[in-house]
């Protein structure tokens, strides 16, 4: 079960001028959370570094699981979703952390004045993804506000920002620097709580992935495709109006709201990617321990067989940042 | 004599045969995964769909009740909306000929991307799986109960006049009823299409039901759980099929024993 | 047999013509006018397709005539439907009733409460041979029983006309002498008006007082032809030379008609 | 004679009250948008659906023709599947015990939940693509083909048998010609699904296709040129099934032929 | 007529009983014996169900006798199917293929090409009243064109025996009368072996050199009757007191029959 025909065997990078097809699977339609991937396209860094490298739209699959079946070789994922896959075995490891924190929150309208804090969500309505994180999380936080955390829970996906809007649930977790964005542009500003404002552990806002085994055979693959993503990136952090627009221009029949793309870009360049020493990228056992700690704690993990998790993993083995340094 | 071709019948002639197909694809399949080491997020084997499944029976069972619940009703209300229309059409031509090309035209509508605007508009609530539901499964009914309407031909049609029946008296004594095996064979077809558009409207917004469990165990990367509920759907399509069988022969006992009659002669 | 009097139905100069679509019409009916005295039993006769069932329908009041009247007792009654009880050709019993609820049916349609109407169907079934079969669905019945079930559910209605559109042209040889002989006894306990629709010349001759021949299509009346046999007939009576010598005479004329229709169909289905 | 009721056709009698049902329809549309001033991403007025479908004619069409790709691949090799296992079941009884119950069975399968299994299987191709649209279409071929080959009746073997026609000869001088009025029936059936079903396989992976420009398009909330992609597929499937006509007379010409004499007399 | 030789056909003890599921069987045939002569006509006749269609399906070949032998010219030839062209009572001409090819059908089966089978066909088409509708298809025929064609491609096989199922069963009186008329004319031209399964007494008699009576089922040879009628007969024979004669002997005999079949059906019907 192998769509990708460069990962049979590696290839040394661009040594006889063909390129390398890497597969990359995205998380959600293309959005500024993906511009250092189609800057790094537009740019040219793939094919310098030797790689053909072709987006998978989103499809409703986690691209973990895609990932971990070899139906992609790279892609997008987030610090929840990736634990609990990788705490079950599946075949994948973070390379890259493009946003060093929390960059959702609980969001509600702001003229929703019956919410002042965490614990007056109770007995209201959330609209979920479907993640089994999202849950104990937001109880978590009702919790340490003295709720307690009994609320209804649907599950909407992709339809979730929507009903919130119209009103039919009460609070969801959107991206502040794109739905957060875009609501205010479209006449429903959001108002949020913070997860860390109540406890909660940080958490890498969004994270690159790649198929463990693969890239352990690939490792100049996997070196050469990890850098030239995070140049796309950096080019990212350094010029943002510029780079929105290469996104834009990327994708014509989706990002035609030119204002929200440019304001998104430019609030994540300035204050979401680079970490405390401003570097970009880089990952550390304290903050997958943090978050994992917790994940375990609430019986979140479970191993290939269903099994709940009753010690910690190996945190450090769910990450790796010799791609982006070495 | 106007059996088609012999068939050697008999509860175990008609039970064996499909079951033999099956437990060989079933051990083909076990054999498959164990031989090759896959992972059971790939594709587990079927003991491991079994067991697990059976592990959370309880569970699966609560979100099992909850499908049943929209599929019933949703079903319901598709059944209302078909007898409705296909009397309309029944009594009028120029709505036979308004309707029908919509009719026909609503069946080629993607509800992949239907489902998620239905949320938007009609909330999260019953009524957007319903129309879901009945979305899915109307047009097969309305098909069959108007094909089954025009069973009663003209000539049925003058016996009746001559008696003195008027247009509404015709279509009760002659064709609602001759309508009946022809519903019921719509129905039949409809109805498996019922839990599936069922599950197809909780998978794209809902609290419960099987469509959310297969959504989430598979976010929680379960394939072996997703397998179990798809089980457990079949069996209830199943289920559903054939007690449109009993429903029918309750209902319409004439229609079975003269079906019978003719087969046995 | 019967004396001059007002007859029970008269058809004056009836004509029908069917549009086609396109501006175009088809006749199917021209200028037949005969009439049927109470009590006697006429047959009607004529090749394939020639308008029979049509001319039927006109006067049952299920179509109105484009020109000419249906009079009974003397009275038009274009487009009434209460003086004939109607049997067509295909018995038409449903399914979903059982033979006593079938023979009702008429009743039903009327008005008549259901259980007084099938006690009254009920009434009729020793008559009919049918006697243990009030509760059997049609399913259960041979050919000649359906088709006695079929005659009953028309006679009960207690109307003044029988008309019988070709009744047993769906049974075989046997079985339908059977039912003609069937058919001459309850006449003649009842004496009904009756015009019969039939192919069948022998069926024509041994039921009727009175033969019509009908010309190919457009329907014209082309003979008419008084049975003067003795009454009750016997199934011996065929092979009488009476017998034969009507059946003869109807034959020739019959045959002539139908070599007219079937060129006629020929250059139709060529069209 | 046996026209079942008068029925004014005509090519006008046919095409204006569909067309004008939907006029209706569209304009009340409009105008409960645009007095109750909905906002265009909750319900989008027709009239900017078409504008702005219009705008991006040119990409929709690259889609279109990437669905339509799929479609006529996935609905070939569903005809393929459909008459081995038509032709298999209607050459042995006992297959025809074992397959059926299943066949019923596989039509019960929540594609929504099997789809991305598929893409786990079978990768991003054109595979689980074509797979998906077989699932979802072939069953009723299946069933037509089989009703169709049993339309010749008993006698009509024993008739070919006299003439000293084996099974083989039997199948190629009578059942498969006489099945071929149903087959074309279940082939309009069946392919008004077919692009329901690629679009539906599109929309849980695939580079291009209506699926995954709708799946996108919702996703940055243009619930309007949503609705333009699903009246493409509209107008995409109803041209499909109005081919099946045309290919019908081609094919059948004696079957239209002798409809139309029957309906005529 | 024929003067004494092997006959062309002979049924020896025909025997059929049919396995109904659970161990029950239904006799059918019982201990049937008769012969056909080379270029006679034999009407087999009987009540409805008795077993008619069965035991021609066992001389044509399609069904094993449950014991007894059909022989052809004195050979056994239980099973073998190449030695009679058989009709069956619908015409079960085929939509898809013009009337000649409908015509070629038998040949094509055994292996003549389509063209060679097609031109052989059209040999016949004016001997059975076709010409002119070699390429017309089949719904443009009348009935008794249709019918004329089915027993145009039995003919055009050229096998020695004709077996003919109730040929005419469909036809309305009128159209059948004509079609007998006529196949006794082609029939006196060709001179086939020929037999005729029919429940129409007068076309029977018309037709046969001899008539043989089946019981109610099971069937077995009730009676056989000569049929001493000068030929060609013409249509005005069936008024003559022979004619009447055998008819009347015939009806008699039948009636008895028929009485016992339907008793028998209802029992089978409500058990
Ligand atoms: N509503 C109609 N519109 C046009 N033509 C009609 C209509 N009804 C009957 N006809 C035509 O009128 C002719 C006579 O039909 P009718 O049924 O009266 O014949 P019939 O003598 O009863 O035939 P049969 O012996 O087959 O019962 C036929 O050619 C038929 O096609
Ligand atoms: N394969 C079979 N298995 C069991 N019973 C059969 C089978 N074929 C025929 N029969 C029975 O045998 C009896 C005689 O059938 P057959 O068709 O030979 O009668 P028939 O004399 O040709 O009747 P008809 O006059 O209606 O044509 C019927 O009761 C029928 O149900
Ligand atoms: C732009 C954008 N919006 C929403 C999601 C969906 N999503 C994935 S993880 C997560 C947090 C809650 O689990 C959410 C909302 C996305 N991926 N990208
Ligand atoms: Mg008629
Ligand atoms: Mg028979």
């Amino acid at each position: 079960a192998c769509s990708s025909g460069g990962s049979a065997t590696e290839s040394t990078a661009s040594a006889d001028g063909e390129l390398t097809h890497v597969t990359f699977a995205l998380d959600w339609t293309p959005n500024t959370n993906h511009t250092g991937l189609y800057v790094a396209l537009e740019k040219g860094y793939f094919e310098e570094a030797g790689l053909d490298v072709e987006i998978l739209p989103y499809n409703g699959s986690y691209p973990e699981t895609l990932i971990d079946a070899g139906a992609a070789d790279f892609g997008i994922g987030f610090q929840d979703v990736t634990t609990f896959s990788m705490a079950a075995g599946a075949d994948v490891q973070a390379i890259m952390a493009p946003i060093q924190t929390w960059v959702t929150a609980i969001g509600m309208r702001a003229d929703d004045d019956s919410i002042q804090s965490p614990k007056d969500l109770d007995g209201l309505t959330y609209a979920g993804f479907g993640s089994p994180s999202e849950v104990p999380t937001l109880q978590a936080v009702i919790k340490a506000d003295g709720g307690t955390g009994e609320f209804e829970n649907v599950t909407l996906g992709t339809s979730a920002y929507e009903a919130l809007y119209s009103g039919d649930v009460d609070f969801t977790i959107p991206f502040e620097t794109w739905e957060g964005i875009e609501a205010e542009l479209n006449g429903t500003p959001m108002k949020y709580f913070q997860f860390t404002d109540y406890g909660f552990p940080d958490n890498y806002g969004l994270l690159v992935l790649g198929n463990k085994t693969w890239m352990g055979e690939n490792p100049e693959t996997t070196k050469a495709f990890t850098q030239a993503l995070a140049k796309g990136y950096e080019d990212a952090i350094a010029d943002p109006d510029g780079s929105a627009a290469i996104l834009m221009e990327a994708n014509p029949d989706v990002l035609t709201e030119e204002e929200l793309v440019t304001k998104s870009q430019e609030l994540l360049s300035s204050d979401f990617m680079l970490d405390e020493n401003g570097e970009f990228g880089l990952m550390t056992d304290e903050q997958w321990a943090g978050l994992g700690e917790f994940y375990l704690e609430s019986g979140l993990l479970a191993d290939v067989d269903g099994n709940t998790l009753t010690e910690a993993p190996d945190w450090s083995s769910f990450y790796t940042n010799e791609y982006l340094t070495d | 004599m106007k059996t088609k071709r012999m068939t050697r019948g008999g509860f175990w002639g008609t039970v064996i045969p499909p079951v033999a197909i099956v437990l060989v694809l079933l051990v083909g399949w076990e054999l498959a995964v164990t031989l090759t080491g896959m992972r059971p997020q790939v594709l587990p084997a079927p003991s491991r769909v079994f067991v697990e499944g059976f592990e959370r029976a309880d569970i699966i069972w609560g979100h099992t009740l909850a499908t049943l619940q929209v599929t019933l009703i949703g079903f319901a209300f598709s059944l209302i909306v078909a007898w409705a229309i296909a009397i309309a059409i029944d009594f009028s031509g120029v709505l036979r000929r308004g309707l029908m090309p919509l009719l026909v035209a609503s069946q080629t509508i993607p509800i992949i991307a239907i489902a998620p605007l239905m949320i938007i508009w009609f909330g999260f609530g019953l009524l957007p799986k319903i129309l879901v539901v009945a979305l899915v499964t109307f047009f097969p009914i309305v098909v069959g109960l108007i094909e089954g309407f025009n069973k009663a031909d003209r000539e049925t049609s003058n016996l009746l006049r001559s008696m003195g029946a008027g247009r509404w008296k015709e279509f009760v004594y002659v064709r609602l009823p001759s309508a009946m095996p022809s519903f019921f064979t719509a129905l039949r077809i409809s109805i498996t299409y019922a839990v599936v558009g069922a599950i197809f409207a909780e998978y794209v917004g809902a609290q419960q039901g099987l469509g959310i469990f297969m959504s989430t165990q598979k976010n929680a990367f379960r394939t072996d759980l997703v397998l179990a509920a798809v089980a457990v759907t079949a069996v209830l399509s199943i289920s559903l099929y054939l007690l449109t069988f009993l429903i029918e022969r309750v209902v319409i006992p004439w229609s079975f024993k003269e079906r019978k009659a003719r087969g046995a002669r | 047999m019967h004396a001059e009097m007002t007859p029970k139905i008269e058809l004056v100069g009836l004509d029908k013509q069917f549009a086609l679509g396109g501006g175009e019409t088809r006749e199917v009916v021209r200028d037949v006018s005969f009439s049927v005295k109470p009590g006697e039993f006429v047959s009607v006769i004529g090749p394939s397709g020639c308008g029979k069932s049509t001319m039927f329908n006109i006067i049952a009041g299920l179509e109105l005539p484009t020109e000419g009247e249906v009079k009974v007792d003397g009275a038009v009654v274009n487009g009434q439907r209460e003086h004939f009880a109607y049997m067509p050709q295909k018995d038409l019993l449903f399914p979903w009733r059982t033979i006593a609820e079938n023979g009702a049916l008429g009743l039903e349609v009327q008005g008549v409460p259901k259980k007084k109407a099938v006690e009254r169907a009920k009434s009729f079934f020793s008559t009919f041979g049918l006697a243990g079969y009030e509760n059997a669905h049609p399913y259960e019945l041979s050919g000649g029983m359906r088709q006695r079930a079929a005659l009953l559910r028309t006679v009960v209605q207690g109307r003044e006309i029988l008309l019988l559109d070709e009744p047993f042209g769906a049974l075989d040889s046997l079985t339908r002498i059977e039912m003609q002989n069937w058919l001459q006894g309850v006449w003649s306990e009842y004496s009904w008006t009756a015009v019969l629709i039939t192919h069948d010349i022998r069926e024509a001759v041994y039921l009727s007082d009175r033969v019509i021949v009908l010309t190919a299509r457009p329907a014209s009346v082309r003979l008419e032809l008084e049975i003067d046999l003795p009454r009750p007939r016997e199934l011996g009576i065929v092979t009488s030379p009476e017998f034969a010598a009507y059946e003869e005479q109807l034959i020739e004329v019959l045959h002539e008609e139908s070599r007219k229709a079937f060129a006629q169909q020929n250059g139709a289905e060529k069209r």
